[in-house]
Formats: C-alpha cells, structure tokens, sequence
C-alpha cells in the first residue's frame, strides 16, 4: 500500500484503491469489459490482470446485465466483486439486476444475504463523447432504495471512497466524473477518512452556498473563486455521498447563509438536484432568504459534443442564479 | 468443429419409463437402483402433497396465491435429489416442492406468499437461493456463485431451475454464455411445461427444442421426459456429474405440462382446453412410479402407508404454520435496507414509530 | 365508438380505449406477454385478439426488451404500438431500449424519425401484491428526457389519457395505478378532453394544496373530506401528467392557499414528489407561508403484503403532514 | 425434428475465392457474374478510401473518433450490395462503409463523429436507420421494421448488422428469437472480426461458431469468409432471398477481421501481437478481388484508374463536407426533444436564448 502523499490523477487514485485493495482482500475481484489486458478504456483497471492474475481481474463476455448479475452471484457466495461498466449508458442493460436484486437482496432475505459489491459507472460530459457516452444517470440509481451512491470529485475522494465502498457490505453504486479523470491532486493514501455519508465544505463562505457534487465541484469552486473577486463569498459544499445524504453538513452550511444553489450537471427533472432542493428546503425553509435555486442539465438528451457546452453546468451560470437569489429586499 | 453435432441433443427426450410405467427397453441411461428411487417416491408424494396444500391454503385464504407445480414432481424432486450436501439450489416461484424436497420447511418458503416478507428462509442453511420472481434473473446469480465456487477450488455445482417462458429473456441467454465461457459448474434446469401463463411454446421459441438452445453456447443439449422419474434422476445425475467434473455448464430440458393454471388468480380456460389437459393426466409421474414400485414390489401397502402418512405429517405442520401468527413488526422496513441503516432510514423509522406510538394511544 | 356516458371502471375504460383506437387507426397494434387470448393478466386487453385477429393484439415471447425493442421498429416503420409490461418491476429489463432509443430516437435524428408508441406500465401497491410486483417506477421515466409520462386516477382520464397517448406522435409511458383497477366511475367517451399535460384540480379548498397522482389521488380526496369535517378547507390538485408538467395549474393552486403538501406513493428520494416541492417552491416562494411537505412511501424496497400499508400514503399521514405546515405563527 | 441437423452451419465458411484469389472447385454457391463483382470491387475501393480518409480526419483532429471497417469491405459492400430498394439496413458504428455503399452520403454519416449531432442523414431516404452504438439494440429495431413490413404485405427485408462481441447481449437473443418465432424477413450478419475492443473471440463464446447461434432458434446459421467477396455476396444474395421468400429469417456469421484498433483511440499492442495481425494482411479483400478481375481480364489498367479517381472523389468530398462549418444552432437542443416542446424545454430553451444574448452583448 503506498503510504506517502503523491500527485495522482483520479484515474491513478482509483487503480491505486483497486490494487491496494485487492492485496488486502483476497476475495476482491474485479471484472467487465476491456478491464484485463487492456485496463479499461480509461485505463482504471491498468496493470491488475498481470499483477493479480486472470483470476482476480478478467474480461467477460459483452453483456452488462450478465456482469452485474454474476456479481451478485460471486457476492453471495463470499466474494467482494468490482464490476466496471464501460460507460453510464452501457449499464443500463443491467437495470433490472441492479433494481431488482442488487438494491433489494439484503432486504428481502431479511438481511441474511449481504452483496458486498461495487458497480464503477464511469458518468456524465465534458470530454466530447458522441451519444451514449455522456448520460448523467445518477437519479435513476438514488431513487432506487438499497443501494449507496457515491460521487468523487478529487483524487483523494475517488480513493477513499472507493476503499470504502469495496469494503462496505452493502452494493455500492460508484459514479466516476469521466472528465475529472485526468486531472492530479495530492493523494495521501495514509491518512484514511470515513467518507461514505459525509459531505464536505470545500470552501468556506458567507453570502450564499453552491451544493454540488462530482464533475460540478470544480465548477462550482471557480464560480465561488469570480464571485469572491466581484466581492461576494460563496461557500461550497461537495455532497460526495448521493446516498446516504449528509443532511446535517449541506443543512448547517445552508443555514449559516441563507442562501444555496444547487449545482449538476443531470437534467433536472426529478433529479437528484430536486431532492437537494426539496430537503434544504423542508428543512431550512425559515432559514432562507430566497428559494433555493438550482442548476442542472437542461431536460434533453445529452446534446452533441459542439453542443454539449450549453448542457454543463457553466460558472456563469451558477453566478447568475446566485445573483437571482434575491438579494434587494425579501 | 467435426463433432458439433455432438452438441445436438436426442431426437426424443430420453425415457427409463414408459407411460404404463414399464421400464423402456435399450434406454441410454442407467436405471437407478430401488432404494434411491424409493426415495424420489416418497419426494414426489410429499412434493404433490405440499402443492395441493399450498393450493388448499389459497382457497383458504390464507395464502395469497400459489403458483403450483402439480403435474411437474418428477422434475422438482430430481433437482433436489441430484444435489450433493455442497451444491446449490436456484429455484423460481414454481419450485417449491424442489426447495422444501431439499430441506428448507415449507412454512418458511411460504412466507412470500403468506405475505410476511419476502424469502422466508436463510439461503445459507440449505444452499437454496430466493425462490426468484423476475424470469431468468437468478440463472446469472447461479453462474456467479459457480463461478467464485471454482474459484475456491471448491468442488460445488449449481443447479439452476427456469421454465420454458423464461428461456425467451436475455438474462438466459447472457447466464448459458457465462456460465460456458467461464466453464462454471453450472446445470441449466429448463421444466418445459409448454405454457408461460397462457402464452404456448410455440410463441417462445421455432427451435426444434429448448436443449437446441445448448448448442449456441458450445454445451450438450439433453431432452428428457419430464414426467419420468427415474430418467430425470438419471440425467440430472449425469449432468451434475459433468459440471462436477470440469466439462463446463450443462443443459437439460424437461417436457412436462403445467396441469393447472400458472395460479389460482389464473383462468385457463381462456387460452387451452380441457381436451389438451386430459392425456397428460395419464402420464402423471406420480402415478408411473407407483406402477413401476408395486410392480417391482419395492412399493408395498405398509410403505404406501408410511409415506401417505409422512406427507400428511408435512402438510399438517404447514396448516399449522400457516395459521400461526407471524406478523412482521413494521419496524423491520427499515432493518435489512443496509447493513447499518442510514441517518434517512433512522430519521423514517422514527416518524413510523411515532406514528404508530399516536395511533396506539388514539 | 361508445357515444354515451357510462359507469366503466379503469380496466374497463383502459380496454375501452384500446378497442376505439383501433377501430379508428388500423396502424395501432397492441402486443406484449399475455395480452392475446388471456387478454392480459388485469385483462384490459381483454377480447381484442378476438375482435381484431391475431395480427393486431398478440402475444410475444416472454422478453421485455425485446417487445419494446420490436414496438420502436414498428413505430419506425409506420405503426402505433401499443405494449404491456406485465408489473412495473418486470420493464426493467426494456430499461435500455427505454432510456437510450425509446426516449431519444427523435431527437438522435433530428425529429426524423419519430416514435409513435404506448408503453403501458400497471404500477405501484395496494393490492397485496408479492415483491417486484408493485414498485412506483415513474421517476425512472420522468427523469428520462424524451418521454412523456403520464398516470390517471379516474376511469375517465384513464380513457382520454390513453386516447391521447395513442394519438401523440411521442412516446409515453402510460402509467397505470393498479389498486384503481376496479373502482368504477361515470365515463363520457364522446365528451373528449385533452389531459396530457394538463393537471386537474380535483377539489376546490382554501387552506392548503394536496398535490397528487395517480394511486394517490383517492387518498388525497378522502383526506380532504375529513379535514373539511374537521374545519379545514383543502383543495386537491390531481397533476395526472407528469411530463410535460403543468406548472400554470399547480402553482395557481399552491399560491391560492399558501400551503401545500406533495403527495405521492414513490419512495421519496430524488422522486417526482422531490421535484414538485422542488418547483413549486422555486415558483411560488414567497406565496408559502411553510415549506411544501412531502408524503411519500419510505426509502424501502416496497414491503411485504402484511406491512404495504405502512409505505402508503394514508389519510392520517396527509392530515398530519397538513397539520404540520405551521399553521400558528411565521 | 429429423432435421435439426440441417440447421448446423456448415463446417467450414463458405469460399469462393481463395486467399491467393482463385476460384475454389465444387463451391457450394453460385459465382457471381462479372459485371456485379466489378460493381462490388468498386464499393470495395470506395469503402477502402472512405475507411482510410475518415481515419485520416481523425489523426488531423476533423473528427473526434472513427471506428474503421478497414479489412472488413468485403461485409461492408455484401450488406449494401445484397439489399433491394424497399430493404432496410441496421448498421453499427463500424458500418460507415455499407451506410455509404447504400448511397447515404459519407458526409452525412460522419456528423455524428463530427460532433454536430447524433445521427446525420435522414433514416427514410435510404432505409437506412441510425449507425447503432448501444450494442445489439438496433437488431430489435430490425425486427420490428421486418415485422411492421410484414404485416402490410410488403416484401421488404431487414440487413441488420452486429459485431462478434455483441451477440453476447441478451438483447441479440431476444432479437433473434423474435424474429424467429414471427418468422420475420429479417437477415442477420454478424461481422466476426474476432475482437470486441481488447476482448477475443474466445472470451465471447465457447461455441464452436457464431453461426451456431441460430440453432436454438430454430434458424439455419450460415458461415463464410468475410474477406472473400463473392462468398459474402452469395451467402448474403441466398439469405436475402429465403427471408423475402417467407422463410423466416436467417443468420449469417462472416469470419473476417479487425486490422486495425477499435477506434484511434484504442492501443491495440495492448492486446494482440503484430504477429497475429500480419498473416491477415494477405487475406485482404481489395487485393483477393483485385487479383481474380484482373485474371479474368474484367479489371483493366484503365478500369482501375476509374474507379481509383472515383474513390478519390468520394474522398475529397469528404474532406470537403468536413471541413465545412456546420456547427448547428444551440436552440436546436430544444427542437427534437418532442413533436412540440413542453412548457418546460420551452422555458429553458428562453433561459438559454436570454444568456447566449446577454454573452453576446458582454
Ligand atoms: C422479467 C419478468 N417478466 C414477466 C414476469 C411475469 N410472469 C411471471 S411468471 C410468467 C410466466 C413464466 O413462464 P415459464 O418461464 O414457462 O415458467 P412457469 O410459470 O411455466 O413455471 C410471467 C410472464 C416476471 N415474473 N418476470
Ligand atoms: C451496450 C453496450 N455496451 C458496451 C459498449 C461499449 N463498446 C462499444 S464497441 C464495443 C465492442 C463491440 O465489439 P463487436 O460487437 O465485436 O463489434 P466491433 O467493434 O468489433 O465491430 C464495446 C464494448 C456499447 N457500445 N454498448
Ligand atoms: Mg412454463
Ligand atoms: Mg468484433
């Protein structure tokens, strides 16, 4: 296990989890498509097969509901499998697996059969993929009781939180922000935190919140860095765990400045963003100085890579909608 | 590729017994001896036993509805009765028989249907997994624990039941590839019983038969008759003996009927007559076993007797069971969501329990 | 056509409506798993292989990707398909076709191609069914843009819904609340309305807003009669369309009364009911007087029979939440 | 059921033309006329240079990515070349080749790479539908255009198209048994060029050919050399017309192969060796073609020269249309979405209209 603090991408980090991972737990497995001598088209699982052996990192046939489903089986029978899907749009021939037994076998064996497993979803825009590539399909899995959802959006997040969700004994859905893939941050591997159910405050700040999470964290941390110059302090908080949701940070955040916009990049209907909504709003609704305003993805497929510009959550954008947050009177 | 032919099954599903329940002369398959088939006997009469109890419970009310597999206790009682103490079960609704044949109590497999909660049993005590709804869902759970069995270096086979109608869904189809890429210790179970609620086999499938579908996977396609139980017996015993052995998955269809409707809730007179029904109450494996013991004269009256007596003893402790009171608490929602339940579940349980605390003191 | 007004419950609107739409457009075809001979395992297909042949309503195999999949050339080349998923739970196998084709074929091409079909969902509880047989999957197609998404709650707008639907050159998922199956009601078939998306205000009130669909109307209606009962005027709001959703409606409504509460049968999180509170309070701010409330099914896997009725919204919860909305002071 | 062996594929791929470009003796199909191999050798040409250029592109950053047929022409030209004018085509991703030997223009088909939209030509001028990227969906897309056809009387037919790694997709299975059991005009063709990216045949299935795969839907499979042009036309003329003759539909596997990585993007030295590329190279269709039409004398210097310009010209067009600005309109986000926008999409397509002016104006 590497102990010092280095430079990694998130795609670096997440191979690091995976290796540190499977040295420590034999039971660990990782399976997919591409994910043996090639490493993934991202090249997350690069280096396994040969470190591990074709046992413990191998590709499968081409069938997602297939990989998903023979997971489940290998998790009930004493293994901790980390399956990857190719792309988000790929794993939705698994959604019946997922919906239907990943998410639900605990409970309907009244808690005698745990699936210890991870789905690795590589998620949402921002690289220029054609159709297919670029869905956000994050809601589809928070909606789905049973299931934890978990989002990074630094190198040090995707490790820990990948750590963590392998060694959870509840299925794990692991959204990876693609466009957050290649960029390096400080790694210290050594000094573990407990990240799953935890949001934090990337930036502190008094005026006016942005919540967000994944491939919008970053855009929203540049957005609060051009409000601070136009003289506005605007705090960020990373939800990082979509479920379970760490009510008590986003809400004392909220509450210390009365204002929040709520930040991803999904289209917006019924979306995660509307629960954030809904939930700082039932629960800091006298704390608010304005409703809590959101942006998201337009409701539209995601668009074609000239397009897909419009579609992103934009640092303009979000300091429009903090401007909007009604700041003469009420 | 010279023997792909190979993977083709038998022209006619293999028999050991004849519909008079006479043994068929040249059978490809080695009669089982006495003793075991005096053991399926005594399964198949307990398996019809737990059914039409199970269907009685409905009409009762006491059970919501029962899905049956009267008619199909050849097929139910060699699945269990192939397996060794290590291997695995991997039933569909339609199973119970099989289930309870392996030893799980009836009064627990029917807590799903009770309406209690969802499997009523402990998966690890018998090796049985959930009885599955969602068609052709669990073949793949079957490969994946196969699958990480070999891994170990464990010496388990997996029997995975399904019907005719679920062939269809691509989970079959992904399961059958899986399980033969990764040569998992897999046998596919197929109780061909020529109805998926009212739909007929011919609007599931033109191929010559269901095991024909082996052979797009690289894996033997055997065809047995469903209704026989000694052939059962046989051939499962030889599959699981393959899959055991490291030849890979296997393949087995079994042509059976479904004699009542796909449930109580069903009515089958909308899509097939009585007419298609009646032959196949002749060939009731029930019915062929006992002429086939007594003739033998394995099966005498004090053994009927005993065994009579046996299933009774069972469907009396299912009435029992049944009757008894076992409502879940509703504090259990929110117990088996996750391993630790989450500050939202905590936050849920609570209003519930308030709520409840409200009404109780209303 | 049935010209006259008649007391039809839902199945029998639902079938009713399948049988005008066929006599009228012989391009509408309605298959899926046992809707032939049986005429549908809730038999709303009941008797329309036997008056339209075999070509029009037939059985397929059991495969439900297959018999969306099959539905999008059909309407692709011409036809309305009109397709059955057997339970909510068991589309989730067609979620692929669902998500990347159904919902995006028009758009994919430039509104070349467009797909003219109906995919009927029976959906939700309240009817003792077993597990996978009554989830509340609408936020999974409400979420997904592209789709139009609609539920009734009455005999009458199950017919003119359905009869939309079929006529909508865009796909829609037809949501069907099963436990209203049977209930019966006055149905004028020449009397048309176009519901979709058109939300209904189904009780006038002036204390507050109950805002619901499809199973949850009823309950709202019946909580409404006893808070009358009890002094306390509510109006009820039926939103029926889901997407496209009728903000003019609902938001006249909630600012008529200042309150409202949201209620919907769905596990709560990152659902349609997060979304209403969502946009009603984006929209109607300042008309609140308490943040909107939520009454949704708990964030469980649907329970077994014997517990269901404790994930149902019910009158008590309502008229709790109702009394929740802070009624004393602010 | 006498005849299951009939549904076998045959043992060997079907040849016509060997690897040194001579005819094999006792072929079991007819040898197309002349006249139509010089037509095919020119599609072979022109899907040769649009492979290449549209990779080209790629490398000069017109296009984000191009996953290339380049080896695979032979399929490309059959798929185009076997379909009459009231038949449809169901490409992949790879098709770009047969989507422009149907007559759709390179340009058009190469939006999508482009990044200008989804999908770039219009579906219904050349029964063409969208290059699929989710893999094997698009088969059931085929099936139910085959089926709609079907049920007006029409004779049209489906080519739809899949790769070897796609036929592990439950949804290959549900298409194909659809197509089966409603005995739909639909063909097949599986374009085996023995990788799914990174993933070998052998990791795909363990049987003994994809052809196989038809047998479990009661579907005669049928193997030829993808790389042998007149092969892949009979193979393909034959399906073609016991699908239009009511025959149901069939299923074709071409052995070909991928000579080049999956897309620019993919680092093929990852997973296969120069070695095992090379002996492939000898094998190319062009050159197969080349060297029997010139034998035959059909192929003259100046025939060459003709086509060759022609190629050139399509290439050039391409270069052309590519590098035309063509960047649509952000209000277009909003346009296609439904027939008519919701109140919704028109909301936000306002919100977008109200910040791109307010950019404008800054
Ligand atoms: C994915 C899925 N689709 C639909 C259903 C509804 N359903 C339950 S049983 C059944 C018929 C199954 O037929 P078959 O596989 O032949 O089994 P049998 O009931 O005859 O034992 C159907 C359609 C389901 N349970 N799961
Ligand atoms: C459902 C789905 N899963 C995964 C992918 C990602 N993917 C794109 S191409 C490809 C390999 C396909 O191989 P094959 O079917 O053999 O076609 P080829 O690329 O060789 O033409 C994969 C895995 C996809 N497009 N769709
Ligand atoms: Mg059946
Ligand atoms: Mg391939």
């Amino acid at each position: 296990m590497a102990t010092d603090s280095t430079k990694l991408s998130m795609a670096q980090a997440l191979n690091q989890a995976l290796r540190d991972a499977m040295t420590e737990d034999e039971t660990v497995y990782v399976f997919g498509e591409d994910v043996g001598p090639l490493g993934g088209v991202f090249r997350i699982t690069d280096g396994l097969t040969a470190e591990f052996g074709e046992d413990r990192c191998f590709d499968t046939p081409l069938a997602e509901s297939g990989i998903v489903g023979m997971a489940v089986g290998m998790a009930m029978n004493g293994m901790r499998p980390v399956v990857e899907m190719q792309f988000d749009a790929f794993a939705y021939p698994a959604f019946e697996q997922i919906a239907s037994h990943v998410a639900k076998t605990r409970n309907r064996t009244r808690g005698r059969v745990a699936l210890p497993m991870v789905i690795r979803v590589p998620y949402a825009g921002g690289i220029g993929g054609v159709e297919h590539h670029c869905d956000s399909s994050e809601a589809y899995y928070a909606h789905t009781p049973g299931l934890t959802v978990v989002t990074p959006s630094t190198p040090a997040d995707a490790y820990f939180l990948l750590r963590e969700a392998i060694r959870s004994d509840d299925p794990v859905v692991f959204m990876e922000p693609k466009k957050l893939y290649w960029g390096k941050d400080e790694v210290d591997t050594s000094a573990p935190e407990p990240p799953i159910g935890r949001a934090v405050v990337r930036r502190p700040g008094t005026d006016a919140t942005l919540i967000a999470y994944g491939p919008s964290v970053s855009t929203a941390l540049e957005a609060a860095e051009i409000a601070q110059q136009e003289g506005r302090s605007l705090q960020v908080v990373d939800v990082r765990s979509l479920v379970p949701f760490d009510d008590a940070t986003v809400c004392e955040a909220v509450r210390s400045t009365g204002r929040a916009v709520v930040v991803a990049e999904a289209s917006g209907y019924a979306s995660v963003a509307s629960e954030i909504v809904a939930r700082v709003t039932e629960r800091c609704f006298h704390s608010l100085a304005a409703p809590v305003r959101r942006v998201t993805g337009f409701d539209i497929p995601f668009p074609p890579p000239k397009l897909e510009r419009f579609q992103l959550p934009s640092v303009d954008r979000i300091l429009d909608a903090v401007d909007d947050l009604q700041w003469e009177d009420q | 590729m010279a023997d792909d032919r190979d993977l083709l099954p038998s022209e006619q599903p293999v028999q050991l017994l004849d519909e008079t329940g006479s043994p068929v002369a040249g059978a490809a398959l080695p009669f089982p001896d006495s003793e075991r088939l005096l053991a399926a006997y005594t399964s198949l009469v307990i398996g019809r036993r737990v059914n039409d109890q199970a269907s009685a419970l409905v009409r009762q009310g006491r059970l919501a509805v029962y899905p049956s597999s009267h008619g199909q206790e050849a097929c139910q009682t060699g699945a269990a009765m192939a397996l060794a103490e290590g291997d695995w079960l991997f039933p569909t609704y339609r199973d119970t028989a099989a289930v309870v044949a392996r030893g799980v109590d009836p009064v627990e497999v029917l807590t799903l249907l009770k309406g209690d909660w969802h499997a009523g049993y402990d998966p690890y005590a018998h090796r049985v997994a959930p009885q599955a709804t969602p068609l052709a869902t669990q073949l793949l759970h079957a490969v994946g624990v196969a699958h990480a069995a070999r891994l170990r270096g464990e010496d388990t086979v997996v029997m995975a039941l399904c019907g005719d109608g679920a062939t269809s869904e691509g989970d079959f189809h992904e399961a059958l590839n899986f399980a033969a890429v990764f040569k998992a210790p897999v046998v596919f179970f197929v109780q061909n019983n020529e109805y998926a609620i009212s739909v007929p086999l011919a609007r599931q499938t033109a191929a010559p038969s269901l095991a024909h579908k082996g052979v797009g996977y690289g894996m033997k396609g055997e065809r047995v008759d469903g209704n026989d139980t000694p052939a059962v017996l046989a051939v499962l015993d030889r599959a699981m003996a393959a899959a055991r052995a490291g030849e890979g998955p296997q393949l087995v269809e079994a042509h059976t009927y479904r004699m009542q409707p796909h449930t109580n809730a069903d009515d089958a007179s909308r899509y097939r007559s009585q007419e298609e029904v009646d032959p196949w109450e002749a060939r009731d494996p029930l019915l062929r076993m006992e002429t086939y013991l007594k003739r033998k004269r394995v099966l005498t009256k004090a053994r009927i007797a005993q065994i009579t007596e046996k299933a009774e003893a069972v469907a009396a402790a299912m009435r029992e069971g049944i009757a008894k009171d076992t409502d879940p608490e509703p504090a259990e929602l929110f117990a088996h969501v996750y391993s630790t339940p989450t500050p939202q579940l905590d936050e849920q349980a609570a209003f519930l329990a308030d709520e409840l605390s409200r009404e109780g003191t209303n």
